[in-house]
């Protein structure tokens, strides 16, 4: 326990400066050299209202996902001291100001003049919260050079902010580290030299980016909006067209659009925003236009928690719109394969001319993990045609394959007709029979090369054992985070959920106990078991009160079901 | 100019139906402005309308229903060098596209939005709609429509629609010459054109005995307030350019002019990962 | 084949009257004393394109489908002899006027100077249709009285035009008999009572009635509008209030609005429409209002074939909306079903306060069946407080079937408080995750009362037999049709399809073959059979051109399959 | 009138929020007309505004982003005795909602809309939206928003709402009487208030200086062309209802007389089977 885990928590209320405070805490224990991961939980409110951010970090291995218990507490209010002391270890301890102490009761509190020490420094009363965290880093003998690269990173281009939090900072260490005998660990420091902190929405981002997006729209929607915001900010720099749509029914529509046109186009959204897009679903299914949609999952139904997590689109997901169609449903359970998959989303999209709905949800979006390297791919154009068309081309010529070279408007020699009617290869509307047959084996036979490819590489194997312990999406990095407390568990990650991989995910379980973990109510990804393995799960564990499930139950689910 | 753009599928519009003075006059501007196939996307609402799709040979996206304004969005941002044609129905544009034509007409997204204003749902065999007047008796409206119509021009001048005309689908020549004008507009563009449905709802006696030209009645299409007058006419029906301001097209603002356009891009450009990574480390 | 069982077709170009004379046709056949069943084809198209009508009727026992060998042909063009003569019969014959058979190389075609015959009576020239119908009644020596009966049943309220009708029906009946001979059946004439004539649409308008439907919102779409156009016509004799709102997100929100006043709302739609609801469907399970959606499907994906059927929207009735909540998806197989489940649909809704799917679809929704008698249904208010609320009365109390009392408002003492967000008992919004667990918990606890209804009520069971055919909706109707050529089939229809009768499947099904069939592409019941039951079919029968399964290829594939 | 309507729950805006002015101003409106909580309904969207409904204590419904208004027009048809309250923002009304607010507007249906318009997304943490003037910064337009933005209260007039209005929050007796006034007018009424989003785009001070009340400035409400031109300053901010007319109310001419409103009806009361089922024999 000598600093080779830990887990923080900074809480406060709604624009207290929580989140910053727990991304500098995150940051700056990278830079000592932990592996870090951070996740936060704030209500659907501007001000007011309880919010936290949780810093775990570790010096072997990677820190995968947040803890029940804790080391220390930066409280901005009494209300944090109320709501987590509880939790606090042996030897824990809480941080704050003195009259944050002086009207809470928990014992192990260290008091400090925070406020006194801000306002002799002439900063703003909120910088508080930089006080604390610095005074933290002083309690456990952290670097302070590393805070302060912290302070400075976080508030770039912000350079007076910066120094101001920087003085705040120091005077906060100081204070701190007069009483570094209270801790029971010390933070290890040693720079492991250039790494990321990486939460799974600007992965996704960077994914689609890496992935030739040249178009993105979108509708502003909690927990998806931080993608909007990253690809606003770096429209220039990137080359991507930037749109805010009027409703999500206009954006999806606007990169249908853009992509027929030719773009490599993208849409993210939430729950709320993808029921709305269930129509267009089928429009770019039934013009065989390339489409990536994000769904960054939240706790439903409807408005439901809009700031806290779920998965629980994922049947929606694989059957949403009227009608029957070739998709494809993809699920990354960390921000490396957010990164990965988003590129591969467009890469799908554009090789198939099929939509690809890519699974996120709050959790993975908005939570950070330490990434040394992101792997290195990159765009594939797919059957495109451009400059001048083979004479008779066709846009939905039939082919052995199902996917037709697609060309773009604009090509010479081509009328380019894309029709959400039935049609002919040329595009014509058509009702014969014999003509929607071909058209629909057409399209299906899409699927058939797309179900290897699921099958190939829709699912991945971690550990062995006795059990094997099945999920998708970001319960991926809780289930890595309990597989440390337990032996003989083989973890199996399903990562294309449509079309489902059902002979590599038999495989992989083969005859071993089949356990089940999800973040919803009713058991998502086992009816997928049920449907495509006719095998029922042994053991179910789900959670659906909005928050992620945490390694510690997970791991006392698999122990209890083990058999 | 008689078999300019023209898919060689034959029309299939009820004998005497508007559309066919709507295709007329739209193959006759895009061959007066010299324009090739390759160049020109029609994106088409759902809707009797819709089938000119079918019938206009350029490249063409025939979207779900309420849908062709963004779609269309979507097409000139991805490839602003596009000549980009809406057709759309006053069921499509006017109930459930609505949101979509006055915030695109807001943006001033270069998109060219003809509305086949029939007053009535046709394809669908005849309902009432948002620009039926009171009255009516329709499949859905059995004891004659009680809701109070549109006022179409003045919800889209209300809109900041840089460009606002009304055509009929009688008049090819005058509205041939209304799409051309449309076409050249920088910016986005909309004409209402009165396209009677002989089937539901047959309104070419009274169109042709209110209607009078703008041109001819010394409207200047720069003012706007004279364009709002026009609008409220309620006893005659003006036909023409209403208004028509020069101002920035979306286009142009909204894309970064360092790159190619987003359906131009060459995708073996290299992204500035690292630049991009440095404010995560 | 005397005249026990025959089936006719009219065909010719939109516009031309082939739905008017058909109908006539069908009622005609009811008249003389006939089973019958009607059907037709048409393009989405106003004029042009080619369209038929289906008559089919049966002396003993009931006509459930279409036939693909036809009787007789009244053919309004060449086109119609072109495509249909080949299904005659034996001895079958085509009737047109002698210009059309000029133009046409057919064998066994009766020409007659129909359209001489109706300019001579200063007709309107459309009126060869129903001279064509009456000759052609006449040459099968049917009743002329009964056919002019049809007429001026068709004709309600156009006295004139009726008149014209009747008689240009009494010259063309005149001509046709002189040829009796040509026709190798003969009519039968024995009126059973006044019996009805009712295609699915109407059948679900009705039953919504019965269930006492006063508000209903629509937004008009093929092939659904016609439940829109029966109560926009019957809203004042019926007391219910007619909208049509400006899309179908409207009016889904209208109606969940008036349900949340206290209506009995519903709403109607066809696949793009239900897709655009996909939202306010969540949005009615969060706030717990009642509310009834239909779904006449129609081929998919997108637009499609819009006047094509298709049984494509089960699994996204199902899944349909982000997030995950309790809904009832019920799938009538015939109209008196249809009128059965509308009613019933609306006392679920309001029993459980939950939405309610009622599947149709264009062959069950736009086609004719003789029906007797509709059964006796009405409406039961589930638990509703009107006037004063109890003390402390709260829109959301927890309670042990999951059901709260719903008052309305305008109730004296309540604050009637419906919330989208995740709320507490009275409605206010939570993040509390124990109270979260407890409301998803009681919306949950709805679901197991209605899975015993599902299983007591779910599944229907006709004759017996080594082999089970398992269907859902309309395919009952061809599948009953098939089974007459059949012996040792048990036809097993599910009506409920969510929450689903697996139960109750598996007990109908037993240890026999299991056979499958539908009208899409994906096999959605045998999805949902592999889901439940754990069991794979043992053959599935698909057909996804927008057609419905024609008894013939049914019951072949049965054959071929029985094992 | 402090403590009326109030449910009891404090709110949680930020401090010095406009929203504050609007609950204010509805409470003490509900309070002057002798309404009591049972006989009115809230619908509200989702947004910072949304949370009214946790506040005011009358009837609630807090819908989805941009449908509040097509429920609240349920909620009157079925029970048109009801008061109906619509509380929407700018994003909710303006853009995802904007074709069912004109489209109420048109049918007059009986319900009262108060947009909380502080031209931005709130609750999303401040983005750009159809009110937000060109060239503002925000998390989704962090090089200046390069869209126009609209003219509500000239959309809201070119509709055909009966009743336009538009009030500011930090003038919560005058909002007080509009929002009376909107509740005293037969059919739909509609309310753009001014309120400011002090933490994401604050625009108190440059409201302040502009606006002055059209009850001063001599505007005649009945005179549509009028309000047009008030609708059309830019220099000034003009408060007070711009346009007020009385028709029908749709309620009054879609509902059958003979029978009880939808929501009051008799389940008991027969349905006249026989009758509707004569035309299928
Ligand atoms: C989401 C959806 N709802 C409804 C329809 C059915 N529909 C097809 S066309 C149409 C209305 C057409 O009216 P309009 O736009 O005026 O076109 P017109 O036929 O008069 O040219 C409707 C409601 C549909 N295709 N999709
Ligand atoms: C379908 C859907 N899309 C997006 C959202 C996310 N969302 C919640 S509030 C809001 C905008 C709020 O803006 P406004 O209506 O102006 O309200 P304000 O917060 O400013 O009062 C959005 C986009 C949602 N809840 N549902
Ligand atoms: S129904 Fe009307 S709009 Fe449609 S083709 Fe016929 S005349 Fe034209
Ligand atoms: S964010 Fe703006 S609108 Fe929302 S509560 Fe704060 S000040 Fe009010
Ligand atoms: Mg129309
Ligand atoms: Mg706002």
């Amino acid at each position: 326990m000598s600093g080779d885990e830990l887990a923080i928590l900074v809480g406060g209320p709604a624009g207290s400066g929580v989140f910053a405070t727990g991304t500098i805490a995150a940051k700056a224990l990278v830079y000592h050299g932990y592996s870090v991961f951070a996740t936060n939980e704030y209500p659907s409110l501007i001000r007011g209202g309880h919010q936290w951010f949780l810093v775990a970090a570790r010096w072997e291995g990677s820190a995968m996902a947040h803890r029940r218990r804790l080391d220390a507490i930066l409280a901005l209010d009494e209300r944090t001291v109320e709501l987590h002391a509880g939790r606090l270890k042996e030897g824990g301890f809480v941080v704050c100001d003195e009259r944050v102490a002086a009207r809470s009761r928990a014992g192990n509190v260290v008091a400090l003049p925070l406020s006194e020490l801000v306002e002799e420094l002439g900063a703003p009363p909120v910088a508080v919260n930089v006080a604390g965290l610095a005074a933290l880093f002083g309690v456990l003998g952290g670097n302070l050079e590393a805070l302060l690269a912290a302070i400075r990173s976080y508030y770039r281009g912000r350079e007076k902010t910066a120094e101001v939090n920087a003085r705040v900072a120091e005077a906060g260490y100081r204070e701190g580290a007069k009483l570094s005998g209270r801790a029971s660990l010390k933070l290890r420091y040693a720079p492991r030299g250039k790494r990321l902190l990486l939460d799974g929405n600007s992965a996704v981002a960077l994914g689609l980016l890496a992935g030739g997006l040249s178009f993105f729209a979108a509708y502003p929607i909690t927990p998806a909006s931080p993608i909007l915001h990253f690809l606003a900010e770096v429209q220039r720099e990137a080359g991507v067209a930037v749109v805010q749509a009027e409703c999500e029914l206009a954006a999806v529509n606007m990169a249908i659009g853009a992509a027929f046109a030719g773009a490599r186009a993208a849409v993210a959204t939430s729950g709320p925003g993808f029921s709305l897009m269930a129509e267009s679903l089928g429009e770019a299914a039934m013009t065989e236009t390339p489409l990536v949609i994000v769904d960054v999952q939240r706790a439903g139904p409807s408005t439901g928690l809009p700031t806290h997590t779920a998965q629980g689109d994922l049947r929606f997901a694989i059957h949403a719109s009227h009608g029957e169609f070739p998709r494809v449903v993809l699920a990354p359970g960390d921000p490396v394969e957010a990164y990965e998959l988003a590129c591969e989303a467009l890469n799908i999209a554009w090789r198939y001319q099929v939509p690809v709905i890519l699974l996120s949800d709050k959790f993975l979006g908005e939570s950070y993990w330490t990434v040394d390297r992101l792997p290195d791919v990159g765009p594939e154009e797919g059957p495109v045609v451009r400059g001048r068309a083979p004479p008779g081309y066709a846009r939905y010529r039939i082919t052995e394959s199902g996917v037709s070279p697609m060309a773009l408007p604009g090509t010479e020699g081509a009328r380019v007709y894309a029709n959400t009617n039935e049609h002919d290869e040329l595009g014509f509307l058509t009702t014969d029979p014999d003509v929607v047959k071909a058209m629909q084996g057409k399209r299906w036979r899409k699927l058939a090369a797309l179900k290897e490819e699921a099958e190939k590489r829709g699912v991945k194997e971690y550990g062995e054992g006795r059990v094997a312990l099945l999920v998708w999406g970001s319960t991926k990095c809780v289930a890595m985070e309990a597989l440390r407390e337990l032996d003989g568990v083989k973890l199996v990650q399903v990562v294309w959920l449509e079309p489902f991989p059902a002979e590599a995910v038999r495989r992989a379980v083969g005859e071993r106990r089949l356990l089940v973990a999800e973040n919803n109510a009713r058991g998502q990804l086992a009816s997928l078991v049920r449907e495509h393995l006719l095998r029922e799960p042994d053991a179910v564990l789900l959670r659906y009160d909005g928050r992620p499930l945490d390694p510690e139950e997970l791991a006392e689910f698999v122990k209890a079901n083990a058999g | 100019m008689a078999r300019a753009f023209d898919t060689g599928v034959r029309p299939q519009w009820c004998p005497g139906c508007g559309n066919y003075g709507v295709l007329a006059a739209v193959r006759g501007a895009l061959a007066e402005l010299g324009l090739r196939r390759e160049e020109v996307v029609a994106v088409a609402g759902i809707g009797c309308h819709g089938r000119v799709t079918e019938y206009l040979d350029v490249n063409a996206f025939h979207a779900i229903h309420g849908r062709a304004v963004p779609v269309a969005e979507g097409v000139k941002l991805a490839n602003p060098k596009l000549t980009v044609l809406v057709h759309t129905g006053d069921g499509d544009a006017y109930a459930i596209g609505l949101s979509h034509l006055l915030h695109a007409a807001r943006r001033n997204v270069g998109i060219k939005v003809i509305v086949h204003n029939n007053m009535v749902y046709a394809l669908t065999t005849g309902q009432a709609g948002p620009t039926t007047p009171r009255g009516l008796r329709t499949r859905s409206t059995p004891y004659g429509s009680v809701e109070e119509p549109f006022n179409p021009l003045l919800l889209l001048l209300a809109s900041g629609a840089t460009f606002v005309a009304r055509g009929f689908s009688d008049d090819v020549q005058h509205l041939k010459e209304l799409v051309k004008r449309a076409i050249l507009h920088k910016g986005f563009a909309v004409i209402d054109v009165l396209q009677p449905c002989v089937t539901f709802y047959d309104t070419r006696g009274w169109i042709r005995e209110r209607a009078y030209k703008l041109e001819d009645a010394g409207h200047d299409p720069r003012d706007f307030r004279a364009a709002l007058e026009r609008s409220l006419e309620a006893e005659r029906v003006p036909l023409g350019v209403l208004y028509e301001v020069e101002k920035p097209a979306f286009e142009e603002l909204a894309l970064s002019p360092e790159h190619p356009p987003p359906a131009l891009r060459d995708l073996k450009a290299r992204l500035p990962l690292d630049k991009l990574l440095a404010r995560f480390e």
